[in-house]
């Protein structure tokens, strides 16, 4: 199979690394190899040069342009990594640049002139990151997103909406009241939900105030029940302490009314877990005799 | 390729259509016949309440964020004379928004108590997005649809929780000076998880059955070793 | 009549059809409108939500110019708000043909992160339905293809094909389209009993079916008429381009990595690669069609492989990935899927890149189209495979 | 019509027109007969093709087809009728409305009038005109008209290349269809689809005995007439006015509810003229077997129909098999087929039924 036909040829990451340093000098800043996976560092000012030779050294031949995207390093700014692979020796091999420009202003040389695989690649690092590509035709219209979207949706400063339109359910605790027998919500905090995002003040502020609004309608539409529910979140937003006695005092809407219907509400439901509850037992009694047997 | 008589391809064409002229349709008569749904079909998840303890793990690993559940704590008398009363949790609401979920099953696989189930029942399309939203009542009816889990694999492991059942079973028969039902007790379990461990138990239908009788050593073949 | 003329005679609407927008170009003494055809995001021959405006003189197509993004569901940000469990939901969505593929090239990453030695066993299921969702894939694109060219019959046939491999892989793993079926360090429960029989069963129909569209469709002359020489794709421009797959190898090139670089047990068996001449439409059709017959084969000899044991690790409560960075490659059906994991050390990746088969192929599409029939066009579009949701994600 | 060509018909005995069954006395009541029996052929048979086309391409492709609407899904076409009716009709913007409206019709009408002169059974037809098979062919030639005015009136760029394609292709594959009908019409001596009919019984085969159909004799021209017919009727493999993957629905693309249903009607019918106009001209029209006669009397009538109709459906069959085995042709394929493949045959096929009418006769 001609595909394997000069793997015998194949560079070490080693002489990968001391080849390209050869041949582009500082243009090379380091290079790593862990997870099976060879990355060499180079410099911004490098990068096009550095393509170009992986793809035109006979010993290299990189010639499968894999693909390029964007990773964001944290107040370092951006970091844009290309993954090159050549056909004839099998290598595969990882560049990766820190992008000029801190967070406000990323640019990274582009690669169009050198794979014509890069042309789409880096419409999407800048869709996504806003890295600006100088020398590429036209990273404009945005690809992905929609033409008027606003922000750069990879940072990690842009937050998922959906996650912080709609409180996380995971946030109640199991089966605790307080004393008028509601359940406990707590205040969305650091590390509820899995996940890496904060939920920061703000997001949770908002949140709260999502709730707070829908409760609002809810009770401007004589939703007993709906009132009785998100009672409580209200008064976790005057109370961040979920355990304050007086819940009902603090609400914002009538407050004997919606206590009244927090009652009722309550009563219903544990009369139905009663009733639940024997039948349970019942169930629970019929199935003896068959796990005995 | 090689060269042919011109003309050879077309009446090939021809000829595999007008062989499918005599063959019986294969198409499947949905409303008046039902379709023949394997075991494990991830149709629609059921809810024994009466095993739920409101542990809210499904709730939280749920990647849609579509698992209501409220509760309260509630005090049990005890069982025994003069015993202290138990407080336990009691489950007033559970509900799973099917417009939200992406049937990936993982509240199924977390569930420790085996109170969700997945069902192959599918017929639950509403004219009103709100629809979707199956509160407990609802979740529960579906249990009574669950059917019996397939034998595994003949090169299957067994699962983990079989594999400490005879352990166990073997420990109790070394116990020296067993009592005669004991032992009777834990050979049967042994029997049962050598000859039969991997399927239901016998003398029950196949399918259709409530979940409630399947056997434990069958429940437990759903979920070999995660835990 | 000078160019001028005419331009004010069909912009004065006096015409019927003045809404038609056409632009007149005069060069020299002759008139000719060129117009642009937009073709989607709602036609059938792109079967889903993606677009190429054309700039056509007649019916000869001068520009293609893709328009994508209509199904941007921004599955890489949401990855970031996962762990690795609920990752396996999400990415086998993205291209909805292939599910389980997707989700084994997330499992092997964070596998290759965790350095974590998954059973024997469950490799070599994990292929067997690696297969099977192959020649899913395939059977679609070989119906929709013909499709496009007008033949509406193979589609039926292909669809009556995929029942069975659907009916076969919903009894192991309980999804038709979103398996659902991979966790890290293996999958997540054995073969139900009888799977294996029945496997074999669909195998060897599926195979004995293979025949019915050698006839039908790659050796009929109008099939031939309307794909050989459309559309050549050269090797080097493909590589560079990032194409990869049957697209690529119907270039002739055999890079497969299935067989370049192994991974799960496929070094341990023989795995064919199809390859086509010059890489025109003809040759992609016909090099899917052949990877149909490879996969049956890969299957069977899985089949005698199979082991027994056990078919997932005990796993933490949460799985973590070690911190840093890896890149996994897999050779989707429709081409390389890469997915490149970056971790912090935390429960959900930092960065999941997912470098899609689609995306880089269907870049290869203004390169294909210049100069061709808008016929020839719709060809080229079939057979340069791909699904919307792979190219937008 | 026939009082007029009468007298003509009296010079030329051998080759009078035929005695319709429908001229009954009265002129009223013929005339009401006449019309109910094109519009019984304009409105049913097509039905009844178009039920054809749907079960058997389902049977053809290992499916079912229709089965909801009346019994194993007969009244699918019925049920499929009364939605489009139901249905808004909608015309684009920026169409030009009168032309738009006008389109459908025009179609319509052209194959309705064709029906006039196809013979179902001795007898049984509303006119036979002397020069029927020139009548027929300039008829359903209109039709074009009707698709051109389609796709330029509905201002989409789909449809407008669609119209273009079609009339395209309608030109060059009319060609060919008339010099082969003008072979048959040499051969029998006759323009009267009924005197070709009759003529085609009272000739004998190389002294066998038997009928000569003249798909024996012309087979060549048998073979390019039906695929000329495909073409003319954009039936695929030769659907690339219509093309959809291509062109969505070509010409038909804006049309919606009625007028759409307009087209469709337009084309089942068309399937059945042309088919009745190749039964006619190739295969004996009413006649069972080559050699074997009708009995006379009102037997006969009817089962000459029904061998007539028997034979049309038998074609569109074939037509609807061709359409499911093969993919669609390129338009300048087409028209390279028909340049330089089928114009030379059909001039071929002429010159020697030509030298065969001079040595026999």
């Amino acid at each position: 199979m001609s595909v394997l036909a000069r793997r015998d040829r194949a560079l070490t990451p080693e002489e990968t690394e001391a080849l390209l340093r050869d041949r582009l000098g500082d243009g090379i800043i380091g290079s790593t190899l862990a997870h099976r996976m060879f990355t060499v560092h180079v410099a911004p000012s490098a990068w096009v040069d550095t393509f170009t030779r992986c793809r035109d050294e006979p010993l290299l031949d990189f010639d499968l342009f894999d693909t390029l995207h964007g990773v964001d390093a944290r107040e370092d700014g951006f970091d844009v990594v290309a993954i090159l692979y050549s056909t004839s020796t099998g290598n595969r091999l990882c560049l990766r640049t820190r992008c000029e420009g801190g967070r406000d202003t990323p640019v990274c040389p582009s690669l169009n002139d050198v794979y014509r695989g890069a042309n789409w690649m880096e419409r999407e690092t800048w869709d996504m990151f806003g890295i600006e590509f100088p020398g590429h035709p036209a990273l404009e219209p945005r690809i992905l997103t929609v033409e008027n979207f606003e922000g750069w949706p990879l940072r990690k400063d842009f937050h998922l909406a959906s996650r912080v339109a709609k409180p996380w359910p995971g946030v109640k605790e199991p089966a605790e009241l307080d004393e008028d027998g509601n359940v406990i919500e707590r205040v969305p905090g650091i590390g509820d939900a899995p996940g890496p995002y904060v939920l920061d003040e703000a997001m949770a502020a908002q949140a709260i105030a999502l709730r707070q609004v829908s409760a609002a309608i809810d009770a401007a539409a004589g939703n007993e029940a709906a009132v009785a529910s998100a009672e409580p979140t209200v008064s976790d937003a005057t109370m961040p302490e979920a355990s304050a006695p007086a819940s009902g005092t603090a609400a914002s809407t009538d407050p004997a009314a919606a206590a009244d219907a927090a009652r009722t509400a309550d009563e219903q439901r544990r009369a139905q877990a009663e009733a639940r509850a024997r039948k349970a037992a019942e169930r629970a009694a019929d199935e003896t005799p068959e796990e005995q047997a | 390729m090689s060269r042919t008589i011109p003309g050879t391809g077309l009446l090939k064409g021809l000829a595999v259509t007008i062989k499918h002229l005599g063959q019986r349709p294969v198409t499947q008569m949905y409303p008046h016949e039902r379709p023949d749904l394997a075991p494990r079909t991830r149709g629609v998840i059921a809810l024994m309440d009466e095993n739920c303890t409101v542990c809210m793990l499904c709730s939280r690993e749920c990647p849609d964020w579509c698992i209501y559940i409220d509760s309260h704590k509630e005090s049990v008398p005890s069982a025994t004379e003069g015993g202290r009363s138990r407080t336990r949790n009691v489950l007033d609401r559970f509900a799973i928004d099917f417009s939200l979920c992406m049937y990936c099953g993982i509240c199924v696989e977390v569930c420790p108590f085996d109170a969700l189930w997945w069902s192959p029942e599918f017929e639950y399309a509403e004219y009103s997005i709100d629809g979707l939203l199956h509160e407990m009542g609802r979740l529960r009816e579906w249990a009574d649809t669950v059917p019996a889990p397939p034998m595994l694999d003949v090169g299957a492991d067994a699962p983990a929780e079989v594999v400490d059942a005879i352990a166990k079973s073997d420990k109790a028969l070394l116990a020296a000076s067993a009592p005669a039902v004991g032992a009777g007790a834990a050979g049967a379990a042994a029997g049962a998880a050598g000859a039969g461990a991997l399927g239901p138990r016998l003398g029950l239908g196949p399918r259709r059955r409530s979940p409630r009788s399947t056997s434990r050593a069958a429940r437990s073949t759903r979920r070999p070793t995660t835990r | 009549m000078s160019d001028l003329d005419v331009r004010e005679q069909l912009l004065q609407g006096t015409a019927p059809g003045e809404g038609l927008a056409i632009e007149l170009v005069g060069d020299g003494d002759l008139v000719t409108a060129d117009m642009s055809l937009s073709i989607g995001p709602a036609h059938p021959a792109t079967h889903g939500v993606f677009r190429v405006v054309f700039e056509m003189d007649g019916e000869r197509i001068l520009r293609a110019k893709p328009v994508i993004g209509y199904m941007h569901r921004g599955f890489e940000k949401l990855a970031e708000y996962r762990d690795y469990r609920q990752i396996m939901a999400l990415v086998n969505r993205h291209d909805w043909l292939s599910g389980f593929s997707n989700e084994l090239g997330v499992a092997l990453a964070v596998e290759q992160m965790l350095e974590m030695e998954v059973p024997e066993r469950a490799q070599w299921i994990r292929m067997l339905m690696a297969e099977w969702n192959r020649i899913l894939n395939h059977l679609m694109f070989i119906g929709s293809f013909a499709l496009e060219l007008g033949a509406i019959t193979p589609m039926f046939y292909a669809f009556r094909e995929r029942e069975d491999i659907q009916h076969l892989m919903e009894s192991a793993t309980g999804g038709r389209l979103h398996f659902t079926y991979n966790q890290v360090g293996g999958v997540k429960i054995d073969l139900p009993r009888g799977f294996l029989a029945e496997s074999a069963r669909v195998s060897k129909l599926t195979r004995s079916r293979m025949p019915d569209y050698d006839d039908l469709v790659l050796g009929n002359e109008i099939f031939r008429g309307r794909t050989v020489d459309i559309g050549p794709l050269p090797t080097d421009v493909a590589l560079s381009l990032g194409v990869t797959g049957p697209a690529l190898h119907a270039t002739g090139l055999a890079e497969d990595s299935r067989v370049t670089e192994p991974y799960l047990k496929y070094g341990d068996i023989d795995v064919e690669v199809p390859v086509g001449r010059n890489g025109d439409a003809y040759d992609r059709f016909a090099v899917l069609l052949g990877r149909i017959r490879v996969s049956l084969d890969i299957i069977d000899q899985i089949h005698d492989h199979m082991t027994s044991g056990p078919v997932n690790q005990k796993l933490p409560k949460m799985v973590k990935a070690p911190e840093g960075a890896t890149y996994v490659r897999t050779e989707n059906p429709l081409g390389q899927l890469g997915y490149w994991l970056e971790s912090d050390g935390g429960r959900t990746p930092w960065r999941l890149k997912m470098r899609t088969p689609s995306f880089s192929n269907v870049q290869a599409i203004p390169y294909l189209v210049q100069g061709q029939l808008l016929p020839d066009a719709i060809s080229i579009l079939g057979s340069v495979f791909f699904v919307v949701g792979d190219i937008d994600r | 019509m026939t009082t007029v060509i009468a007298p003509v018909a009296t010079l030329l005995p051998v080759f009078a027109p035929a005695e319709s069954l429908l001229d009954t006395g009265g002129t009223v009541v013929s005339l009401l007969l006449k019309i109910a029996f094109i519009t019984v052929m304009f409105l049913v048979v097509p039905l009844v093709g178009g039920y054809l086309e749907h079960k058997g391409m389902a049977r053809l492709q290992n499916r079912r087809g229709p089965v909801e609407a009346g019994p194993a899904g007969s009244l699918q076409l019925v049920a499929d009728g009364i939605k489009f009716i139901q249905k808004e009709d909608i015309i684009p913007g920026a169409a030009d409305r009168k032309v738009f409206a006008m389109a459908p019709a025009i179609g319509l009408v052209a194959t309705l009038l064709s029906f006039a002169v196809i013979p179902l059974a001795p007898g049984l037809f509303a006119l036979d005109l002397e020069l029927g098979l020139f009548y027929v062919l300039a008829i359903s030639s209109v039709g074009v008209l009707g698709i051109m005015m389609a796709g330029w009136a509905s201002a989409n760029k789909f449809s407008l290349i669609g119209g273009l394609r079609a009339a395209a292709q309608l030109i060059a594959y009319e060609l060919p269809l008339i010099l082969v009908a003008v072979a048959v019409a040499l051969q029998a001596g006759t323009l009267s689809l009924v005197g070709i009919v009759e003529a085609q019984q009272s000739s004998e085969l190389f002294g066998t005995g038997i009928s000569m159909w003249y798909v024996f004799p012309q087979a060549l021209g048998f073979g390019i007439f039906f695929l000329a017919a495909l073409a003319e009727l954009s039936r695929p493999p030769f659907d690339m006015p219509i093309g959809d993957s291509e062109l969505v629905f070509g010409y038909i693309t804006e049309y919606s509810g009625i007028k759409f249903a307009m087209f469709l009607l337009t084309e089942y019918a068309g399937m059945i003229l042309m088919s009745g106009l190749t039964v006619v001209l190739f295969l004996g029209g009413w006649q069972p077997l080559p050699g074997l006669d009708l009995p006379d009397g009102a037997l006969g009538v009817l089962l000459g129909a029904g061998v007539t109709l028997g034979k049309i459906m038998l074609l569109v069959f074939v037509m609807i098999w061709v359409r499911v085995a093969y993919p669609r042709l390129r338009e300048d394929q087409l028209q390279r087929i028909s340049w330089t493949v089928l114009v030379p045959l059909s001039l071929v096929n002429l010159a020697v039924v030509a030298v065969g009418k001079v040595v026999a006769g």
